[in-house]
């Protein structure tokens, strides 16, 4: 008995690409992975990409003048270029690659702390961000309001998980420098209204950060659609290696923001007194690159455009529809966050009665079902909610019905054993 | 890894809530925000009191159960070794398979060997054992005192 | 006719376990690949492990309590236990992973600008470095002294390409804070004297840099032998993947300095208002980690003490003094660095009359030969020596006297074409 | 890539040392050092002359006497679109075949269609190039005066 949803991928032949999705665990049984907003598993498509760079082309990029340089440096600057075509960049050269979406952040944090004005958060300023971050887009902003002086401020939850903007003109002032939010929240779920918080940021204008760590694997994403001046993603979540991540920037800022990270490939000249910087993205990408990472995201790239994201996009809604009205369907089982599969995104937090998110976890994955236990980097959540953690079940385009029933059955017998 | 005894000392704590004590810690495992605040009450060299507060997953809460019924009446020296062997345990990866000896020791809390292989449960299990050493040492050089009155 | 030199290892052997090695280039001409102290290649041991991970375990670390996640998290810890053994930790906890050495150092940097007394860079304080250090171990304290007002300072460089340390008790005064100097020189090829700036920094109570990026490839490290407190490396270069680098510190020192990045996995807990931190060295490790490559990069690590860091130093002596004494007979060639193997490493820069280098490395690379052409990320160390550029061959374990014999007779080519 | 036209100019560079201009510039390769300093004198609409040092690769020095001979004696419109046209070749990454039209407006400029399959060396071969453009746009504004007197 298989489920039929209007708007479902050819998830066998999807699943097909993905080695892991084949694996049993726990003496034969089959893996079930719901963890996919902590990371997504790889297609052959990507892991082939990144044995033939190793096996034919490996070479350190730029300032070679033999061939493995040349074709280490084309492949690494054509991800560039698929990157920037799949967030519908204005300029490659507005493609910054990164380590992980936390190192993008912290760069945007860094770059503002010493910038010169107009840019500059200094004491006296303001930044805003929401009770809904993930704790990569909280702690370097606590750590630059430390250090600079300037104010940290938040948007506030509602009760059924969403951003609280009822006093957005209180929250985001004159001051505000910068206003730092997530797209979709891995936690919560929610997809937040960019426009009205962006329509202030100018208002004010302040500087605009989207967090699309949770958005690029699931959607389509289209930075200048998006109207803000710095997107930020991983490449792990979205089928590509770990080991990298993006940030996208508006070309002017980039040229007029200060460096981060200093060394190797970032220069124009260097003197012991003194040195210049090249041109972005090289400004902001200090030392050997993640090449093969980078290229590997490229080839992760391909792979999803492949499919489609709106394809992909049409699956998950179809999926979390379902999973939403099965989990709603179990006792005692409660949602953390939005409780319909509007404006959300595929990964659902849920409590179950008193048992200890820890203890639906285990229960469920000696069943061979993975899911996540805690506070998913985003305590704050809990607290506000009050709640110690939660259990979350989060699906990609490979996920399908029948795991939603092998979660839900999963659900069933934790209920029994600890009942 | 939920042993019978497990699943019973999580349903049914033995010595939960807060007493009068000598000293008192609060301890989080950050990885799955399990908490527990545990006052130790000290009659010279014996344990007079083991009690606490606090939540978590029922690894941690039953370890804590686990640890009032042995602790509590022993010689701090025994109590010690109590300690230290359970460590031993948990720290084993799933490697030691407890013996009699072991057992006579340990008692109930020798059904924590399971757990040994879980890396992730591990600290949960060692949550209450964590903070009872510190707790007493606190007592023993007279820190705790002021805090709890 | 091939060459027999005492100490060379079995590389015929070897040079089966790298795939590119066996590649042709340019219709055919077999890959003469010298440019090893820009990146080395990947032997299969390393990519079984990459595939095996991606195939079998990818999952996010920490935190997960299914099979993946602790698959992924036992793999990842394991990768931090052989990186600590590799190079002679007290404690597994000093290894912090980092995507490349040139984080590493700014790390460092970094933490002692944001550090409290007695680290504390800042003004009136001194930074001192040298003059033939790679641009990652120059911008990033440049960066540091403009940013708190502290002076950088350096030792010069002698004519034979040895630092001059014969005004070290000016250069390292009561005034400086860190010492940060390369082990093995990526230009130059110099082996500096640890013990002796170890000394005088210990002295005067500054902290000691090591940036070991081209030592840790091709010899044995320790880090208590070296007795320094911080040291850094890059994967790339010792057969792991990219993406991927190491900063060891010594435990109190990583106790009481500030993080850098901040974000998910390096903090103990975390509210709106502030947040505390893991202990090292997760403190330093923002974000998702470069996963895969930490684990890739422990292969590497077994992969390379299965043949021995002794012999690999052994084989690559002899390499190099074999190179030495024939590109000397290559008239107008000029070596910049030390013109003998003794106390250097297996990477020479050279010029040829006056052809530039990156005609000498074209007409090379026509031939199958990759070296590598520019001022290698050392500028300062070319103006120096007064030359735009040069021309740098580098050896490592499987580099072949064959391979040497090569680049000599690509030379004299070279010098025929612009005679 | 090293055609003999390209050789030959490398071997015996046209045009260079710096003479009179209008104005001056100093472009750098960064990444490898290539450097140039390029002087422009116009009369009027005409190119009286480019003067120019440096130092540099084969290619970097052969470009510069190529343009030396090209430029010098033309209308700026005219050699703004030999410019234009070089830089097209220059950016066809191997993939533009000179033809006979070709070849009358760039003459021995054509040698370097090869260069362009290589991108490491593409920046060397355009770098007098873009010096020139950025000389010539300061002589017309009249900033580089100053500079050269
Ligand atoms: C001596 C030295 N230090 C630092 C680095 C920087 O390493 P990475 O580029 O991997 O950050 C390199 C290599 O490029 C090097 O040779
Ligand atoms: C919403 C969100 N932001 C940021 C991050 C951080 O990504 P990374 O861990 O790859 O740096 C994550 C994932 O962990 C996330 O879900």
């Amino acid at each position: 008995m298989t489920v039929q949803l209007p708007g479902l991928l050819d998830t066998e032949a999807i699943r097909k690409d993905f080695p892991v999705l084949d694996r049993t665990v726990h003496d034969g049984k089959k893996l079930v992975y719901l963890d996919n907003a902590a990371t997504s598993q790889k297609p052959r498509q990507v892991l082939d990409v990144l044995n033939e760079y190793y096996e034919r082309h490996n070479s350190n990029v730029h300032r070679g003048v033999h061939v493995l340089a040349e074709d280490a440096t084309a492949l690494y600057e054509g991800a560039r270029d698929k990157v920037a075509g799949f967030i519908n960049a204005p300029s490659r050269d507005e493609v910054i690659f990164t380590k992980n979406a936390s190192e993008s952040l912290n760069l945007v944090a860094n770059m503002l702390g010493w910038a010169d004005e107009p840019y500059r958060v200094d004491r006296g300023t303001e930044i805003v961000i929401t009770e809904m971050e993930h704790h990569s887009n909280i702690v370097p902003w606590q750590l630059l309001a430390q250090r600079t002086g300037a104010k940290l401020k938040w948007f506030g939850l509602t009760d059924d998980g969403r951003l609280d903007l009822s006093n957005i003109d209180e929250v985001i002032t004159e001051k505000t420098k910068v206003v730092s939010f997530v797209l979709v929240s891995n936690i919560l779920g929610t997809l937040n209204p960019v426009e009205e918080i962006v329509r202030r940021a100018q208002e004010v204008g302040a500087l605009v950060v989207i967090d699309a760590s949770q958005a690029a694997p699931h959607m389509p994403l289209d930075v200048q659609a998006l109207q803000a001046d710095f997107v930020a993603f991983t490449g792990h979540k979205m089928c590509g290696p770990t080991g990298i991540g993006v940030l996208w920037g508006r070309q002017e800022l980039l040229e007029d923001l200060p460096p981060f990270l200093g060394g190797g490939e970032m220069i124009e000249t260097v003197s012991m007194h003194s040195s210049t910087y090249a041109p972005a993205p090289h400004k902001f990408e200090a030392g050997t690159p993640p090449i093969a990472q980078a290229i590997g995201l490229g080839a992760a790239v391909d792979y999803l455009t492949g499919i489609g994201m709106e394809n992909i996009q049409a699956h998950e809604h179809a999926i979390t529809e379902y999973a939403v009205r099965r989990l709603l369907e179990v006792p005692d089982l409660r949602i953390i966050g939005p409780t319909t599969a509007e404006d959300r995104g595929a990964a659902i937090s849920f409590t179950l009665g008193d048992i200890h998110p820890h203890d639906v976890g285990q229960v469920l994955d000696e069943q061979g079902i993975a899911v996540r236990v805690g506070h998913h980097c985003a305590r704050p959540v809990c607290l506000r909610y009050g709640i110690p953690a939660t259990t979350r079940a989060s699906f990609y385009l490979y996920s399908t019905p029948a795991e939603v029933d092998a979660l839900v059955d999963g659900l069933e017998q934790v209920r029994n054993f600890f009942g | 890894m939920y042993q019978d005894v497990i699943l019973d000392h999580y349903k049914h704590p033995q010595g939960r809530g807060l007493r009068d004590g000598d000293a008192e810690v609060h301890h989080v495992n950050p990885t799955c925000g399990d908490e527990i605040t545990l006052r130790v009450k000290l009659d010279g060299e014996t344990i007079e009191d083991v009690s606490y507060e606090g939540q978590g997953c029922s690894i941690s809460q039953a370890s804590a159960s686990v640890l009032f019924e042995l602790l509590v009446g022993k010689e701090l020296a025994d109590a010690r070794k109590v300690q230290e062997l359970f460590l031993e345990l948990m720290q084993s990866k799933g490697q030691l398979e407890p013996d009699d000896a072991m057992e006579e020791v340990l008692e109930d809390a020798v059904a924590f060997a399971g757990v040994s292989k879980y890396p992730a449960r591990v600290k949960c299990a060692l949550l209450s054992w964590m903070a009872w050493k510190d707790a007493t040492a606190q007592a023993l050089s007279g820190d705790g005192a002021k805090e709890t009155a």
